[in-house]
């Protein structure tokens, strides 16, 4: 069966191939684009999970030996040998699974979604583009073909964020995103270049193998530039500014993309070329605090906005900052878990906010909603099952992940205790602005207009039976990860094992000067046969509690101590409600002076230096003949001397 | 003779020549029947081209399907034709984009028809000679003969500014081949004085060795003649106005063809000429082939006239085919040739997509356009593809060559690597935001509602180039197995050439003994 | 054979033809100048025939101081070209003098060239013996139809062209 | 016995007739006399191609005088035409009123 691996991939390109030509083309009927489109998807997670289970048959240890499915020769110049070419462990095989199993789900939902939509065929085009890319990024057996994946992804993310492109806002967004996903590319050639230019090769198995011959200032200057590909792809800090642009989207699409796949590809990069960033403690703790940092300071940002999802955005760029914290401290596979997590009840997330928007004649902003639970019963039960997951109430599939992830920024080598403390104040934040957007859009009155009231209604199962399904993976999806402190086997760290190797030294175990250091910093109170695990994790979720509460407190029980508290700290206020002016900022900075820059290379230097002083020369010409043409008298005479003299001229060097 | 046993060269330079004069006799009220007749002329020459590729034996670095017969014998001038792995794709990228430019002037081309088409198949010799020549005499005819026809479809057929953009085209680009031949003729005698043999032949002008300061001055001279035709950051102000005006057909062969016989003069005559120079020239044309990526790139972002905005990002793209040249090494130098082909397929087609716009609405600024992927779908699709490739998106044909020409050029010197790919930034930006500038968007122009979108014509027209865009990015290894030992051999070749003059004594060549810097200019003189 | 003979008329005919060479350009009335030059192209015939070049000098007597001297004159009276001015006194403009200078420079740089370097050159097979022996206008032919035949041709062509173009520029204009 | 006349002499008065048509061509105002001079040039080169034939026994000079010859009288035939016709057209022919070629 893992022959047909390159089945996976293709199901969608055919799908692609039979909407964007035949469909559009012919203008296919809706239900023959939908079928196919969904169909070739379900093929494809069918195949995947063959794969698995194939995969899942072999011993451990030769899982991560399969050899990789080659299908023919890429780009072969001098000793450049790039092939397009499959690698099959567990590793690829789970995000394949993820990758084809959400995109079925959310494709399901679209068709009922984008059902009025005169761009339906054009859509569902995108979307099987899209996997069919975002499968070739997680199956690549070589980096490049990785960034083939990589920028095709970036690519559908463009079209599809700017797929309502009448509009300007979706066509800005659009661009906006594929910009600042190049300049993350950007970091990305130049990992690849530098890998070329020191191990000959681009192949993982080659690569990794080959690792230890790097030095490590190197490896360091790969790794960080792998990192800048990375913080664009998975818009983390620096480059998150385009995520929140890209919600101008359809929600399904923030869904997928912008959510559940796309935006985690970062995390599988490094998750996948782990055995580098293993061999760069400075790499490492640069992606950490990037990834604590993101965490906290997107949680920042969405506890103040209002539209539904950019709340989810920004939800989405702080749970990538705890991905980076997890891959960033060593735990690879706890990285990869939580992508997994994150990628259910996310995905759930924005679909719930699609059917809310579904239900309210396209409303985002949560000012304009409430009570809405009554009348939409199953969206609204679903979104909280996510929303407790993302908050990691315990026993939802979001507790497993995002604890494992403290623990181990807590505990392991590279972890850090201030790593740790920045991941539970930002998961109390997360709780936090969770429940409020819960809490206000669900609960309380419903405070959008009559119009709007009287057409709200429950979307049709088309797009609920997607919810359940995806909400039931929340709940029931990190019981495949349950760490040994509470019991479980984790399965889903044995099964990554081979790939990513076991849990990094030490974990589970903390080291004594971490706990001395956190003795210090008065975080703990006793050292001894406690198990740190344990305390660590019922302290995030108490702090996780605390979130919930204070929302409870401020959105239910007093609504108007937000405005008050805004009033008081109105500058602050002010300063994140604008997202910290970071779009403005970039925008004088980067945008308006290459603008500037462009303006003054075309209209002074270009056309003012360069084209002149060709022109200048022409001049030069031109004044030169209105000279000398003052000889040109037109009498036959004078020109007959000129002759003349010329003979003389012409004997005098005859007789010489 | 060669594989194919008839000249075959000889053949598919001079057929669109005998087409143009086939065409004489076609009456000039039937412009139907001419644009056929010189529809089939392009196709059948295309067709024939073909086998060129076909029986092209890769598993031979030099010269195939050779001719050489004896033209001027009094001054060592012959007939000499021959394709290698370089050379050949651009032929065949010559009769494609040939056969493109004739179907989109079906309608664009108003008046003089028939004088058109002879100026086209015409430009088609002129170009397809020079890629063939191996007679450096021979070479500079063909090099000088396409200036003609390209000068009367600008200046002719073009826009309103014409007479100005085709006179400055002319005359900065005989400007440079002046130059040229100036260094071509003091090369012979050189060669000549060193071995005996007075002779034009490149391949045996190949084997001179010359002074370094002498190879300074004639690579000099070689590299600005070229320099223009390219065209490299200073010398690149006659492209936009030439652009500008030129017809749209003509635009495609100026983009893709002609441009490329300045990268290509580089790569067949400047380089394997002078190495030792080209070597130390590596700074200069490096830095100058960065400011055109970057600079390019930057004014095309703000450039309000679409054909301007593909002007300057030709500087820029080809800035990247210079730099991945002188990166010298099989990366970068093979990355060049394909970006070459690359940006006569993408560019080419972008300069069509312009023009069709061109032909329904009379303008071309980008203020005038909006919105138009609503009212013209299929057009939205060919340039949405062909914008893609031109920014480089893998699986399209432009990543392939970028891809390499960055690598090899990181290779060879980091820093310029890293200053190259901002490259790849920037072409986003601007090729994005005209893209949105002009498709996305509300219609904000109540004449674009009513735009029709493409017609067969049109779309047979494209299809090729989206066939050829996707078919280079995903199968390259097709084309690369063509040039590879092509490209090895030059490189080869070269370094060696290149480690001999330095390290022979007092900088002299192994071949030209007793022959100083000192007395070059006497040399010359002669 | 006949030296002083030769002399005597070479000397003649050379001062004659000198002479008339004056009168041409110093008559005002065209006339005059063009008779004058017929008699300095007979001069020149006589020369020629000196110069043991008999046909050449019957060529000379027909064609030049017959038939383009004809058309000479008759054009002159046709246009009735009037004479210059008597009042207009020998009016030395500078680019006259200048011109008088020149021209005096180029027969001094001749003379110079002529008198004062041994002239070079390679002798041929028409020795005046086997022109006699053959005749004159049978060697120049024997010539102009084998060696000089596509000048000759081309000549034709040109005095072709030549008619041509004298027809279609004198033609009036409708 | 005096010597033969040497070509010297031939050549010189050739040179002498072929000076004074040169001063006559930028003399004169009339360019019918203006013609008449180069005539008178051209024939003065015949003189010493005859010469040259004659001493170094050769007919290429006789040859060549043959084709000058041919070559003046279809000039002339031309030239009087341009003549006739700018007559007609400008009412004179003195070269000093016709600039036509100025700039």
């Amino acid at each position: 069966m893992i022959e047909y691996v390159w089945l996976i991939p293709l199901l969608p390109a055919v799908g692609f191939l039979f909407n964007g030509l035949i469909g559009r083309w012919y203008n296919l009927d809706k239900r023959v684009v939908s079928w196919v489109a969904c169909s070739v998807l379900g093929l494809s997670f069918f195949f995947s999970i063959l794969v698995f289970f194939s995969l899942l048959k072999l011993p451990p240890d030769a899982r991560a030996a399969v050899p990789d499915k080659v299908l023919f020769d890429w780009i072969v110049s001098g000793g450049l040998k790039t092939v397009i070419g499959y690698k099959i462990d567990p590793l690829s095989i789970v995000m394949a699974m993820v990758v084809s199993g959400v995109s079925f789900f959310i494709h399901i939902y679209s068709v009922g979604y984008m059902h009025d939509d005169p761009g339906f065929t054009r859509y569902f085009a995108y979307l099987n583009l899209f996997v069919f890319m975002m499968l070739t990024l997680v199956l690549a057996n070589n980096f490049l073909l990785m960034f083939v994946g990589w920028e095709g992804v970036g690519l559908c993310s463009y079209l599809l964020i700017g797929f309502w492109f009448e509009r300007d806002a979706p066509a800005n967004a659009g661009k906006k995103a594929f910009v600042v996903n190049r300049v993350g590319d950007f970091g990305f050639l130049l990992g690849m270049f530098l890998i070329f230019a020191h191990l000959g090769t681009l192949e993982f198995n080659e690569v990794f193998a080959k690792a230890h011959l790097l030095d490590p200032v190197t490896v360091t200057m790969i790794t960080l530039l792998l990192f800048v590909g990375a913080t664009g792809k998975s818009a983390q800090i620096p480059l998150y500014v385009w995520l929140p642009d890209a919600m101008e989207g359809p929600t399904p699409v923030s869904s997928l993309i912008h959510a559940a796949t796309m935006v985690t590809s970062g995390v599988y990069m490094i998750a996948r070329c782990h055995v580098i960033y293993s061999m760069a403690p400075v790499s490492m703790a640069v992606v950490a605090i990037f990834g604590a940092a993101t965490a906290i300071y997107a949680a920042s940002m969405g506890i103040l906005q209002f539209d539904i999802k950019r709340v989810l955005a920004y939800s989405t760029i702080s749970q990538l900052g705890y991905m980076f914290l997890a891959v960033g401290v060593g735990a690879f596979s706890a990285g990869i878990f939580h992508l997994m997590t994150h990628a259910f009840f996310k995905g759930l997330l924005f679909l719930g906010a699609g059917s809310v928007m579904h239900a309210l004649s396209g409303e985002l902003d949560m000012r304009k909603m409430g009570g809405l639970w009554k009348k939409t019963p199953i969206t609204f039960w679903t979104f909280l099952m996510a929303t407790l997951a993302i908050a990691g109430i315990p026993g939802f599939s979001g507790f497993f992940s995002k604890d494992e992830i403290l623990w181990q920024a807590f505990s392991s080598p590279h972890g850090h205790l201030f790593l740790w403390l920045v991941g539970a104040v930002a998961a109390g934040m997360t709780a936090f602005y969770m429940f409020r957007l819960t809490f206000v859009t669900f609960l309380g009155q419903c405070r959008a207009s009559e119009e709007v009231k009287k057409h709200i209604h429950e979307s049709p199962p088309i797009m609920t039976v997607p919810l359940i399904i995806l909400a039931v993976l929340s709940v029931i999806g990190g019981y495949v990860g349950i760490p040994h402190v509470l019991g479980g086997r984790n399965y889903f760290h044995e099964f990554l094992a081979p790939v990513l190797g076991g849990l990094p030294e030490g974990a589970g175990h903390a080291s004594l000067s971490l706990i001395k250091s956190a003795y210090a910093a008065g975080a703990v109170e006793e050292i001894g046969s406690v198990n740190w695990e344990i305390i660590l994790m019922v302290v995030s979720v108490v702090i996780a509690l605390i979130g919930i509460s204070i929302a409870l407190y401020l959105y239910i029980l007093k609504p108007d101590v937000p405005k008050r508290l805004a009033q008081r700290f109105r500058t602050l206020y002010t300063i994140v409600f604008n997202k910290y002016y970071v779009d403005e900022i970039y925008e004088a900075c980067f945008v308006s002076s290459a603008k500037k820059i462009g303006t003054f290379f075309w209209r002074e230097f270009d056309d003012g230096v360069v084209d002149r002083s060709v022109n200048l020369v022409a001049g030069l010409m031109l004044w030169w003949g209105r000279v000398l043409r003052k000889i040109q008298t037109g009498y036959v005479q004078g020109y007959a001397l000129g002759i003349l003299l010329g003979a003389v001229v012409v004997i005098i060097f005859l007789i010489k | 003779m060669n594989q194919l046993g008839f000249p075959i060269l000889t053949t598919i330079t001079f057929l669109p020549l005998a087409g143009a004069i086939l065409l004489l006799f076609v009456p000039r009220e039937r412009e139907e029947l001419l644009k056929w007749v010189t529809l089939i002329i392009s196709l059948v020459e295309f067709v024939i081209s073909l086998p060129l590729f076909i029986y092209f034996d890769e598993g031979k670095a030099g010269m195939q399907f050779v001719e050489k017969v004896p033209w001027i014998k009094e001054w060592g001038v012959t007939y000499y034709m021959g394709v290698d792995g370089i050379s050949l794709l651009l032929i065949l990228l010559t009769t494609f984009l040939t056969v493109l430019c004739i179907l989109s002037s079906w309608r664009a081309v108003e008046k003089s028809v028939k004088e058109y088409m002879i100026s086209f198949l015409f430009l088609e010799t002129g170009m397809i000679g020079a890629f063939v020549a191996l007679d450096l005499i021979l070479f500079y005819i063909f090099w000088e003969v396409m200036l003609i026809p390209m000068y009367l479809i600008i200046g002719v057929w073009g826009g309103p500014r014409r007479i100005y953009a085709a006179i400055k085209f002319f005359l900065y680009t005989m400007a440079g081949s002046v130059l040229m031949l100036v260094a071509i003729i003091a090369l012979y005698f050189l060669h000549g004085k060193a071995t005996g043999v007075y002779t034009f032949d490149l391949l045996k002008l190949y084997q001179v060795s010359l002074p370094i300061k002498t190879q300074y001055i004639m690579f000099a001279a070689f590299a600005l003649a070229f320099a223009i035709k390219v065209p490299m950051f200073p010398f690149h102000t006659w492209l936009p106005d030439a652009h500008v005006e030129a017809p749209t057909a003509g635009s495609v062969i100026l983009a893709g063809i002609l441009l490329k016989l300045g990268t290509y003069g580089f790569i067949r005559f400047a380089i394997p000429l002078f190495p030792a120079a080209a070597f130390k020239a590596i700074p200069v044309i490096s830095v100058l082939a960065l400011i055109g990526i970057i600079y390019g790139a930057l004014v095309s972002m703000m450039q309000d006239d679409l054909k301007k905005l593909v002007a300057f990002s030709s500087v820029s793209h080809l800035g990247f085919v210079m730099l991945g040249m002188f990166a010298f090494n099989v990366q970068g130098v093979q990355g060049s040739i394909y970006q070459m082909l690359n940006h006569g397929v993408s560019t080419g087609a972008l300069f069509l997509i312009v023009g069709m716009i061109y032909e329904r609405r009379h303008t071309r600024l980008i203020a005038d356009f909006g919105g138009l992927s609503r009212v013209m779908p299929i057009f939205a699709t060919f340039f949405m593809i062909v914008a893609l490739s031109s920014i480089a998106l893998p699986g399209t044909n432009g990543f392939v060559g970028e891809f390499l020409i960055l690598l090899g050029t990181f290779k060879a010197n980091p820093v310029y690597g890293v200053f190259g790919a901002t490259g790849v930034i920037l072409a986003a930006a601007y090729m994005l935001w005209m893209f949105q500038r002009v498709m996305f968007g509300d219609i904000k122009h109540p004449e674009n509602r009513g735009l029709k979108d493409l017609n067969f014509r049109e779309i047979v027209t494209l299809v090729p180039i989206i066939i050829m865009i996707f078919w280079m990015g995903i199968f390259p290894k097709f084309f690369f197995k063509k040039m590879d030992l092509s490209v090895q051999h030059f490189l080869y070749d070269v370094k060696a050439r290149y480690e001999a003059a330095v390290t022979a004594p007092e900088g002299g060549g192994f071949l030209v003994k007793g022959v100083k810097g000192s007395k070059v200019k006497l040399l010359i003189k002669e | 054979m006949g030296s002083l003979f030769h002399w005597i008329v070479f000397i003649l005919t050379a001062l004659t033809a000198i002479f008339a060479a004056v009168m041409v350009i110093t008559r005002r009335n065209p006339i005059h100048s063009a008779l004058f030059l017929v008699l300095n192209f007979l001069c020149i015939a006589v020369l020629y025939l000196l110069l043991n070049s008999q046909f050449i000098a019957i060529i000379q007597v027909m064609i030049y101081a017959g038939a383009i001297m004809m058309l000479v004159i008759f054009v002159i009276m046709l246009l009735s070209v009037e004479e210059e001015r008597r009042t207009y006194k020998v009016r030395l403009s500078p680019a006259k003098v200048i011109g008088l200078v020149v021209a005096l420079i180029l027969f001094a740089e001749l003379v110079y060239g002529i008198a004062l370097r041994v002239l070079p050159g390679v002798k041929g097979e028409f020795t005046p013996e086997k022109i006699a022996q053959m005749g004159d206008i049978k060697a120049v032919a024997s010539l102009l139809f084998t060696r000089f035949l596509f000048p000759f041709e081309v000549a034709s062509i040109l005095l072709l062209v030549g008619i041509i173009g004298a027809v279609i520029l004198s033609k009036k204009e409708r | 016995m005096l010597p033969n006349v040497p070509p010297v002499c031939y050549l010189i008065v050739s040179a002498l007739i072929f000076a004074i048509g040169a001063v006559g061509v930028l003399i004169r105002r009339d360019a019918i006399v203006i013609f008449m001079c180069i005539e008178m040039m051209l024939s003065a080169v015949n003189l010493s191609l005859i010469t040259a034939s004659h001493y170094l026994d050769s007919l290429d000079g006789v040859l060549m005088v043959f084709f000058v010859m041919t070559v003046a009288a279809a000039e002339a035939a031309v030239g009087l035409a341009i003549f006739v016709l700018l007559y007609r057209g400008r009412g004179t022919i003195k070269v000093d009123e016709i600039n036509l070629l100025k700039w």
